[in-house]
């Protein structure tokens, strides 16, 4: 699975995407971020505050209760400042 | 989207000259801030290309049929940009003046929230990463149904 | 005001020149609008000269203090015009989006009923002076305090 | 005092102005289209519906009931069309 990163998480984590095999038992977005900070202390700071996190799966955003069973990318960034 | 400046007004006369039939066009433009007090050196757009392209048709389309809109252009900016630049030019066509109004708000409002650009300020004291406004979040909400 | 034709783009580039410090342009262009269900061969625009004048700045001043714009320019023609051309062209320029779109807005609701102007149209089937719409008088009243 | 005429007023009444001596009696817009209509065919049918007649008083948009003493130019013309 694809795990991109934008903005100030990009910068936190010092790298832009990461390429990780995901067990089963992690289901959804909410669970895939405990998940990659339990072995990755700057992820688990970045991610800390987890109203500050929006993701997309797949190229959808998507609250965190969403699932992510066979999902192939997903990105985490800040709330969006465009316009 | 694209990373190189453009011109608003040139944008505007191409988007016109389409406008057969139509009696009013709306554009927006949205430019790189810089006041006397709060002075801005420059700027960058980092964005999700995929994502957002996809949301911005989004937008466009949601925008054409809600306020039957006879056409939506949208231009987004990415990369590093400097102060009185323009960022973001969003302009609607319409048979009357109100649709076409509203058309260009209602967009510019879910992509202040929904499209996937990230601002980076880089200011005399030091650069810093835009916040996210909690009015932008409320603007959206007066195009609920 | 003027009888030329004017260029909308032009325009809309010589007023965001003087954005310094502006975030948000909203331009609205109203044209001569023919459609194959309501063709129009030409348009002629009557006014009242020292009344329009007056009303026009009155509306941009009005609008300027209103929604705390950095600038407002409002370009009207009178006399003779062809399909697709611009009759109307309102400028504003503000810090922030929402002020700017309303700006705009609230300039054309008010011109629409209160601005001497009258448009004559000369269509296939004969010419008519153009009647003025119940939805007009009420756009204005959104905007009531 | 001058009276100026636009649109399907002028047309109908077949000229842009008048010069007027109205008398004291006639106070306010109102009775001023009555008055002119009571020597004039053409412009008591072009003023017939009063409802379609707006006035502006020394270039300032008025109502009906607004007094003229003193006015030195009066318009009539149809609801307005710009924009």
């Amino acid at each position: 699975m694809k795990i991109l990163y934008f903005a100030w998480l990009r910068e936190r984590l010092n790298r832009s995407e990461d390429e990780f095999d995901v067990p089963n038992s992690v289901s959804n977005v909410d669970e895939l971020i405990d998940w990659i900070g339990e072995n990755d202390e700057a992820a688990k700071m970045a991610f800390e505050n987890k109203k500050l996190i929006r993701a997309a799966v797949d190229e959808k955003i998507v609250e965190h209760d969403y699932s992510i069973a066979g999902a192939k990318t997903i990105a985490f960034f800040p709330p969006m400042t465009g316009g | 989207m694209q990373s190189e400046v453009f011109n608003p007004g040139d944008e505007t006369n191409r988007f016109i000259e389409q406008a057969d039939g139509a009696g009013a066009a709306v554009t927006f433009t949205g430019l790189v801030r810089s006041s006397a007090d709060n002075p801005t050196k420059r700027m960058t757009l980092e964005h999700y290309p995929a994502l957002a392209q996809s949301q911005l048709e989004n937008m466009a389309s949601e925008a054409t049929k809600r306020f039957k809109l006879l056409k939506v252009t949208i231009i987004h900016r990415f990369g590093m940009m400097h102060p009185n630049e323009p960022i973001v030019q969003v302009m609607a066509l319409s048979p009357h003046r109100q649709a076409a109004f509203d058309g260009a708000n209602f967009i510019m409002d879910w992509l202040k929230t929904d499209a996937p650009f990230w601002k980076y300020e880089e200011t005399p004291d030091g650069a810093k990463w835009v916040e996210a406004k909690a009015i932008d979040d409320k603007a959206k909400d007066k195009w609920k149904a």
